[in-house]
């Protein structure tokens, strides 16, 4: 169980309600080559059973990350993840390079597939093509556990993750947000400054849950899955669905404790079924 | 500030046209330590309209009965299934949340001047009696639409004089809370404020001509309330920063406002 | 305001609740050229604000609706819209050619988009050579209006959205249903006969609303919009975004009422705005 | 029949640890006509997790006092929010909804045997005071796991004799409702059945092997309830009919059960 990027901020903000080595490990937010101070405010809007975001990758760029992040994040007993994101493939091989030489950090997430920002990575994330120059180029410079980040924003992803995979992607995870959008009809106005944005919570699970199993099926390495995921009952069905692991995103702004209650419920779920490793559940699904 | 993960119950309530104020108690354990200015998360699953916590800012806490007092403005779906909640309902908060307004030393008693408008009233009580306590001299000039948003008025005048205006005149001076004479008397030393953006950019003006301090409470809409989400960011002198964890509460010479 | 396919019958199941003539029209239920049966039970799972459904175009075919249904739909003081389906462009061809034949049918809406059947139409909609093939062929036979019903499940729906418009289409609808799944994790089995089905209801509103924000500003033909439609408040998001007019859908099953108390919301918003022609407010939105 | 949509305001409630009874008024207009074995759509606004209304059988109708009860067990998120409902919620109901069951004629008098299992017997009430009404002679066969199971028997004594079983033997005659004696003596004229589907299923059996009438009332997960979105289908003799619309009774010969 790994706690999502841009939700968990960078683990610290949670420590007053959760033990940090109760975890999986976390994946720290998006970290760009250079600093960003992401989209105009407003950049949030509740929807039925989930939000819209538009943040736009806000981050001080991997330097800072590596200088006044790192030493503090390296000390936590859990394993940490650092999303990366960029413009440009030379960007995402800049950025992996620079967090290749932290030691404490055993992979990284590449996100191709931010809605929120012009150029972020979703333009990649699209094609199977665009996913291969960039999976590819950082393949050759990053030599640990290199994770993909899925759009659900496409036509076939089980293509899209196959292109991945061939590119040398060690897994992939997946859904990042859906691409929507919020109106306030009273003013006429778009909720969020950048008209669109990322849809997550609740109201995505089916469709993560469909993506996650259409792309278990194509690929053979593992699948991450997230998506609307905020009980053990979530996080069992992406297993069975063909997961064989998932992420906590949006759950932890309305229970900041809820990754732990998630691992709990994992465990319990297996006492109460006699399953002896939680390995098993990945793809059991009885059709 | 330890922030924690709390069961409360709703004992108490008292409606208003507009307003709501719940008493929530503490069965359990004594209510964490909390600041005037600071926030609750409040969840709300009696309604599918609400996905994510609701930010209410600490209208009073009494520390004695472990009571939190939220003053809630029906506004939404999600504080109108407040304001429906029946006595003895569990609510689940997270809190303390957020930077609070910056008290005076105890050692030098100033003048505070606390302006509120509409629901922004809601955080100046707990504020009010912090600063009462502390031998300060804290003055509430309170505005509303009506006579109807002007309410704990009893609580207020606890701890202080109370000045009010109202849009329609229905209470008060006519007029918005800048309209007030009191403005035109001898400065505070602080002003603290909350309320409708507006008001505050006119509060907010009237301090920087005058030079005086001044601090507001903001409201931009968040998820989180702790910081994760980056949603909830103001553009201040610093750059974008989290209304939730920087704020709510910021001296205005932080913020970016054209003032 | 039309009621969308497949939620409201034939009409006559909503008769004890409003009066039809209150609508701008009905569409009736997916037609094919030949009965179906359509999928096997169970067909539909309850998910976070909307619903997963693989009825699968269960309806006695355009022959048994020609005979039996239109008699009664034609007396009815509405527009009555039929949706066509099929699994090869003959089959839609020939469907829309015996619904021409009848009078009181002023369009149909051509449905390339259910995901619940194999060969359902959803392969036509996701590229912009299977739209314009089908689109294409029925446009040769079929001389009245043709709205075209577009699949969510694409990368670029406007891409989509220009081929149906360059092969004839009259006007496009959209947003059909998000390809969903979902799971018993206490069984370990899909809760639907079909595994995947098709997601609606309020949780898809921001990913419909988006849509129609970029196929409006991508064609020139009249844009419909669907997807979680509740309210007038959700009709007028629609409408500021670009769509010339709206369905309802899922939402008619939670209140059998909700199409007139829409009609009459939009109606009050216009007042209360002083808004003359309602088709004002279509593309409105101030960015 | 004509189906409305109403508002109903809830005046009575008991709880038992499975299930719950609410007696909902209509203060306004006489409930609409409806008949045994038909059901009624519930809104339940108060949870996220109910997006769709809740079918849930007619327990009984109480005309003079314009009363409809439901018997609801609470088994998800929309029954046990229904089961928190303070009184005097406001309910939203369509009904009357689905085929009825199906009554002797009031001219020969028949003895009819009402059989259900766990929450299945929640429709057997209504049905049985219809009969008793009419003459005919209801004898009421009811099943649960336990004692907790068999519930407003007081009720049902009213219109009939009771024969009752528990699978751990708390009540009644230990072992499934097949297991009564009952079943060994004179043949009824009609079985009407209700309960989890194994149950209906061997009920189903010992009706055709005795050549019986019988009903039974399917529960098939459904979304509109009013035969529109054809999602709660069963697989019949004349093939996919909706089961809130043709249903929710079927007599057994309609149905392609393996039986």
């Amino acid at each position: 169980m790994l706690t999502a990027s841009g939700t968990f901020g960078y683990g610290r903000e949670y420590t007053d309600f959760i033990d940090l080595s109760d975890l999986g490990g976390i994946i720290v937010k998006g970290t760009t080559l250079h600093p960003r101070e992401g989209n105009a405010y407003p950049r949030m809007a509740e929807t039925p059973s989930g939000m819209l975001n538009a943040v736009g990758l806000q981050n001080k760029g991997v330097d800072y990350f590596v200088e006044h992040i790192y030493p503090e994040v390296s000390q936590y007993d859990t394993r940490v993840l650092v999303n990366v994101s960029g413009s440009t493939v030379d960007d995402y091989v800049a950025c992996a390079e620079k967090i290749q030489a932290l030691d404490k950090i055993p992979a990284i997430e590449l996100n191709v597939s931010c809605p929120n920002v012009k150029q972020g990575g979703m333009a990649f994330g699209v094609s199977c093509e665009g996913i291969a120059s960039v999976v590819g180029a950082v393949r050759k410079v990053y030599h640990k556990h290199l994770m993909v980040k899925l759009s659900p924003n496409v036509t076939s992803i089980a293509d899209i993750a196959m292109a991945a995979e061939a590119a040398g992607a060690d897994s992939v995870s997946l859904i990042n947000t859906l691409l929507g959008m919020s109106i306030d009809a009273e003013k006429r106005r778009p909720r969020l400054s950048t008209v669109t944005g990322g849809l997550s919570g609740a109201c995505v699970k089916p469709v993560a849950l469909r993506m996650v199993w259409q792309v278990a099926k194509a690929v053979k390495i593992p699948v991450i899955g997230l998506g609307g995921i905020s009980s053990a009952t979530d996080a069992i069905e992406f297993l069975l669905a063909g997961a064989s692991a998932v992420q906590i995103g949006t759950a932890n702004f309305i229970d900041p404790a809820v990754s732990v209650k998630v691992v709990r419920g994992i465990e319990d779920y297996c006492e109460r079924h006699h399953i002896e490793a939680v390995s098993s559940l990945t793809g059991a699904l009885e059709i | 500030m330890t922030k924690r993960i709390i069961d409360l119950r709703l004992v108490e309530k008292r409606e208003w046209p507009q307003a709501v104020l719940l008493k929530l108690r503490s069965d359990v354990e004594p209510l964490p330590e909390a600041a005037p200015g600071q926030f609750v998360q409040v969840r709300v699953d009696q309604s599918p309209a609400t996905y994510l916590r609701r930010p209410i800012s600490i209208h009073f806490i009494d520390r004695e009965r472990r009571e939190l007092w939220l003053l809630v403005r029906k506004v939404g779906a999600g504080t109108r299934a407040m304001a429906d909640w029946p006595l003895q309902t569990r609510v689940n908060v997270v809190f303390p949340l957020g930077h609070p307004y910056t008290l005076p030393k105890a050692s030098k008693k100033e003048r505070c001047l606390l302006v509120g408008g509409g629901i922004g009233l809601a955080p100046l009580l707990y504020l009010g009696k912090m600063l009462h306590e502390q031998g300060h001299h804290p003055m509430f000039l309170l505005g509303g639409r009506s006579a109807d948003d002007l309410i704990q008025l009893n609580e207020f005048e606890q701890y202080g004089e109370l000045c009010l205006t109202t849009e329609d005149g229905s209470a008060g001076i006519k007029g918005l809370v800048t309209a007030h004479p009191v403005l035109q008397g001898p400065s505070p030393d602080r002003i603290y404020c909350c309320g409708p953006k507006p008001m505050m950019v006119a509060v907010a003006r009237y301090a920087r001509q005058k030079g005086l301090w001044c601090e507001v409470s903001l409201e931009n809409t968040m998820a989180c309330g702790i910081g994760a989400c980056l949603c909830c960011v103001e553009d201040t002198v610093e750059g974008h920063r989290c209304v939730c964890q920087e704020g709510p509460v910021f001296n205005i010479n932080q913020l970016k406002w054209q003032i």
